[in-house]
């Protein structure tokens, strides 16, 4: 039995990926691990972030974690993201215990941004 | 929320509106709501209910009202059948035989068995799912006492050749149970005809209510079976506890609507499927997993580069199976897709539409329109194909 | 036919009609049909229903709606407890007790665990018909795993002490079973308080439909079961099939009902004995089966001198039990008053006369002197009592 | 399950046992067996059965065949009471066959009338 597995963010994130895409020519990593696959495409204006992208094939919470952490650091200083830590996503979408992994895999691919 | 467009048949439907009316009489203060173990009056008016259900039930089958045990559902009826026909034979012998593509009640019947120290033998199936002949007769020991075949396989609509299975089982004096949820009162059934000893239904895929099941047991020599629990001798201690009269009466006239109408609605599915797989065809990188010759009411097809739960959410409000329904909830691969020789990501990528008999040309569009439209969009936002 | 007068609340009630008026809503095409292990949107509704209807049973017993297992009702809810305790912890011992006055449904089960080999206590009643607790200490062994009472009796409405009974079998580290079938909803339980491991009841007894019940689950260390059968998993693999949810939506809305009119129910069912029992006083020859400190809905009286079934025909067109339900089919006197000290003669010759929540004066009075009426016509022509 | 166990012919005779009782200082005979007590008493008129009455203890259908009995047999010759059949009743009304040993107690009854 099943009661909505979805947070009305995670519905609204998924459902509109605005930072979906690549950005051609910026700073791109990758990484594919627990069964899911996500890019991300990191432009630079100085120490800020001027655009983050990402694309993802995986779950609903992970497709909404990747695109709320683009839509996140956008205007923030490089630092920040680097600093961006999987549980903050975890509790605010929030993401069900036994898909934190997951997110793990997102805060690998950002640790690896211009590493 | 929006309006959910329900194509998921398969897992269960709606009650019809004929039987919804006629509930009152069987379930209130006034109707025929008695025990009908009961000798008075009104357990009697009750006991009638039942006696006209069998015989709606019966004549769907093609057997007597005498050779129906009522359950709870399919489930039960699979397990009263396998563990119940596998423990009483034990002493003659413990080879049974089934196929990984049954549905879980099936399975794990036999994984249970499996634990009490039976042998089990699982025939993969052909590459169009069924199962040959030839490999079952290979199976067969002197020593088996037992298969289960299912008539029409839930995720992908896939029809066993049950009159075949039938004759082999019993010329070798094998029992065989016949898992018949998703056919009963959609295809033609004749127990009379093919010797089936054992045979499960339940209501609830026949716009019946949800709760009530049967197991057809031939009673010939040898087919006797064990109780799954014990109680107030109802059913000839086969299967006690009180007879849900108003249930089985609804039983009953779902079978008796589904028998009147098995034409009319295999035409009415067989249509909407076409409509259904002529709007998806061009859609590329897709795995058709249900055969031509399957039950029309199921559309089973596949992309293994999406991921299934994306899938179903981008569907909404479509109301589809990503897998069989039994396993949504959790999130393993379909075992059935695998066996039929899908990797996991195919099988995960798996939603199986099913038709009804009050779905619409509109609906159909819809899901093929909706089916498109979230794979474009998954497929959009995915990296390349260069990991 | 004549109309029938219905005295037989205690094998089966109507549904309430508020409930009849709630279940379109539930099974139709546009109520909340769909499967509640569907991951989808329409299975979510009706996973909703579910989730209410557990909160609703729940707190009508004082536990977690996640302590209830939805079964087909008590009796295989019965089983499941008292088989699936046995078996699970026969490694630790094989000792089990119960009363000979339990239900088939309880009595049953212990002779299939007899079968097994298990090793059953059966405890004779007080000639009040309550287990004393002296008898059960003495009873308790270091192996024993299992004891199985009933709150109330259903052929007598004798109504055993479950806190002293569960505080002594905690005490030992024996699970506790028991069959409140006749109570839920009609007695206060509070199985929080009472150190209760498995609690079995049933929809039908409260103005809810047949083919639902549920087993309370302590789920404390020690308390597992094994399931009685297999499959998808729903329930936590302890007892699988679909959910009927639009029946588990009419149990829980049953059980709110009987919540909220319990001590409305109760004083109208105490006030209705006391007519009965007042207007049939004077009828010489009756033995009175029934304790004054029992459920007030049963009153069971016998008459040694006449035959059961002449006397239930002889009191049509009113609908009255002899001996429980279930035996009424066959021709048994009845165990249950054999062990509280009845002959032969007087357990055939025993009507159960059982109350409900619509039962008026009109059909007691009608009851009563219906019952005066066919004891003196089968008495006056009767031979004397000089054989 | 149960259908009616009892025929129209059954719960007629149950309903209405005109001919139960006794009377008074005329050949009379009881038979106890099976769980059933019943109670014959014959008055004659020459070889004729001028009245035949029963008192019993029983099932329905054994009573009714004890009022089928009486109400049949009266203005008959003895005779023809004397060879009467339990089989003859049991197809009448009729008597399940679990139920026939009932019926013969009566022809025992029967029997031993004037014995
Ligand atoms: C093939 C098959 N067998 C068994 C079942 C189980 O039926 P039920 O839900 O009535 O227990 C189903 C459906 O759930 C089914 O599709
Ligand atoms: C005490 C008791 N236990 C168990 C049962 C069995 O319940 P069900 O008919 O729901 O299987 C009944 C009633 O039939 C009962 O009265
Ligand atoms: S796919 Fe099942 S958890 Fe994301
Ligand atoms: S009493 Fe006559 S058969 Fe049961």
């Amino acid at each position: 039995m099943v009661t909505d597995p979805y947070s009305a963010e995670v519905r609204r994130l998924f459902a509109a990926p605005a930072h979906a895409g690549t950005l051609p020519g910026a700073e791109t990593v990758r990484a594919v691990a627990q069964g899911v696959d996500v890019e991300l495409s990191l432009a630079r204006d100085g120490d800020r972030v001027s655009a983050l992208r990402f694309r993802a094939r995986g779950c609903p919470h992970f497709l909404a974690a990747a695109e709320a952490l683009c839509a996140g650091y956008e205007g923030r200083p490089v630092a920040e993201l680097r600093a961006f830590r999987a549980a903050e996503l975890v509790e605010r979408l929030p993401v069900p215990i036994d898909k934190t992994g997951r997110i793990l895999v997102l805060e690998d691919a950002v640790r690896s941004l211009g590493a | 929320m929006t309006a959910p467009v329900y194509l998921d048949y398969a897992a269960t439907t709606p009650v019809d509106a004929r039987i919804v009316d006629a509930l009152p009489g069987w379930l209130a203060a006034d109707g025929a709501f008695a025990n009908p173990s009961s000798t008075h009056i009104a357990g009697r008016q009750a006991a009638a209910l039942v006696a006209t259900a069998a015989e709606q039930v019966a004549s769907v089958l093609g057997c007597e009202p005498g050779q129906l045990v009522w359950t709870s559902g399919a489930t039960e009826s699979d397990n009263l059948a396998i563990l119940g026909a596998a423990r009483y034979r034990a002493v003659r012998g413990r080879h049974v035989v089934t196929m990984p593509t049954e549905h879980k009640a099936v399975t794990d019947a036999f994984r249970q068995l499996e634990r009490e120290g039976f042998d089990v033998t699982w025939l993969a199936p052909s590459p169009d799912g069924r199962l040959s002949l030839e490999a079952l007769r290979q199976a067969l020991r002197d020593d088996t006492q037992l298969v289960s075949i299912m008539h029409v396989n839930n995720e992908t609509g896939v029809v066993q050749d049950i009159p075949g299975i039938a004759s082999c089982c019993r010329d070798r004096g094998v029992l065989l149970h016949v898992d018949a949820a998703q056919s009963f009162g959609k295809l033609p059934i004749d127990v009379a005809a093919w010797p089936v000893d054992l045979l499960s239904i339940t209501a609830h895929k026949i716009y019946g209510p949800k709760g009530i099941g049967a197991l057809y047991v031939s009673g010939r020599p040898g087919s006797h079976i064990a109780p799954l629990f014990h109680g107030g001798g109802q059913q000839g201690g086969l299967r006690p506890g009180t007879l849900p009269a108003p249930l089985i009466a609804a039983f009953g006239l779902a079978a008796a609507i589904a028998a009147d109408s098995m034409h009319r609605d295999h035409d009415h599915l067989s249509r909407l499927r076409k409509r259904f797989r002529d709007a998806i065809r061009d859609i590329p990188g897709l795995r058709h997993n249900s055969p031509d010759a399957g039950f029309p009411g199921i559309v089973n097809v596949s992309a293994g580069d999406v991921d299934g739960e994306s899938l179903m959410l981008a569907l909404e409000p479509l109301c589809v199976a990503s897998g069989s329904a039994c396993n949504s909830a959790r999130h393993e691969p379909s075992g059935v897709l695998r066996a039929l020789g899908l990797d996991d990501a195919e099988a995960q990528g798996a939603i199986r539409f099913s038709f009804g008999r009050q779905t619409t040309d509109r609906e159909i569009d819809f899901a093929a329109a909706r089916y498109r439209a979230a794979l474009a969009k998954l497929r959009e936002i995915a990296p390349g194909d260069a990991a």
